[in-house]
């Protein structure tokens, strides 16, 4: 299943549908909002997406990664709008009958959506904010 | 003819508006796009240099060419998911 | 934390426990029981430790691990006794500031955990039951 | 002396007891325990050649000594975790 959501992320759902009888292994990421980057104080988050093309690019994402190593199935879900430190803003799970593939099959899908799907970031701290990827004239 | 686009992020915020409709020429490419759109906001300065285009929801090169009912896209830098 | 218990293992509570506002990444592994083993079909699972001495193990291998990889913060816990198809009998979470860490750190525990600590698994069939990881004359 | 030797899963199961008392000679290794576990209880068989021993909560080696008052566990190949 994929998800993209202004909602909590409901982590046991997910797990939960993506979970089978046949499966011994079950590897779940999640990434959660840290209260510094580098050692600026961050106050929140804010995250945005290209909705549909978001979508669209996490369903061919899970389709390739359960091609790739058969018998595998993943999940994805990214939240949007302001996140609060210590809240969830991405779940990848994935279920699998080897667990060796199912380490690497959740990391490749990790890897992916950073470099791939249309999602921002922007980290709000007290002495200001910035759109995370962007290069500045300063960098 | 007349391209309605997309912005998002950091571009979305100094164009100040989600989405804005350019004029370009009927044979126009992507990289035109980006031209048109750095001219009328001068304001977005370094990013033009960063963004990619979607059109159709598919990513595509700057030779690429663009019609008036496309969906087209400026993507900058994605930042989605986690460090 | 470390836990070897008769009891279901609570992921969220374990998961809450690993985490931190200075981790960006947590990476969970759940082992469950499968319907079937090759191609036989499973009753359910007995599962039988040493349990001071895996309790040890699993207290040193956590601390290696945090060693290891500086910043992370890692929980193990091992479910005993009798195990239906479907539930969980292994929990690893690994809580880090940098995600590629917290895949390796977790794949490791994993591993570990099978290699070392004296925990026993016997899976009962339909047509008999096998201790497994023991040869028999006929392997 | 009498060593008190714990056992566990398919061991335990076929000796039908999850501790026995052995009597071996004071200088007794490892190597010797197992030794006289085998013999007293022939029907572990083959799964003798597999087990290892632990002194005190420490894997040790065959050559490894064992007093009166250790703590002496039989391990046979473990199987926790996951596939």
């Amino acid at each position: 299943m994929i998800l993209i959501t202004h909602d909590k992320l409901a982590v046991e759902d997910i797990v939960s549908e993506t979970r089978g009888n046949d499966k011994g292994g079950v590897v779940t990421f999640l990434g959660t909002i840290r209260d510094t980057t580098d050692t600026n104080r961050v106050l929140y988050l804010e995250y945005e997406a290209y909705g549909p093309m978001a979508e669209k690019l996490l369903k061919k994402l899970v389709a390739e990664v359960e091609r790739k190593w058969p018998g595998i199935r993943a999940s994805v879900a990214h939240r949007l709008g302001r996140l609060e430190i210590g809240e969830i803003s991405m779940v990848a799970v994935v279920a699998s009958p080897h667990r060796a593939e199912a380490f690497k099959a959740c990391n490749f899908i990790v890897d992916q959506v950073k470099s791939d799907v249309p999602i921002w970031k922007k980290e709000v701290f007290e002495t200001g904010e910035v759109w995370v990827g962007l290069q500045s004239s300063s960098d | 003819m007349i391209v309605t686009v997309k912005t998002f992020a950091a571009l979305r915020e100094i164009i100040g508006s989600a989405s804005v409709a350019i004029d370009v020429s009927s044979d126009a490419s992507v990289r035109d796009v980006i031209k048109a759109v750095s001219e009328r906001y001068p304001g977005i300065g370094i990013i033009a240099s960063q963004i990619i285009i979607a059109v159709n929801m598919e990513y595509v090169s700057f030779d690429h060419p663009v019609h008036e009912s496309d969906e087209v896209a400026l993507i900058p830098p994605v930042s989605g998911g986690s460090k």
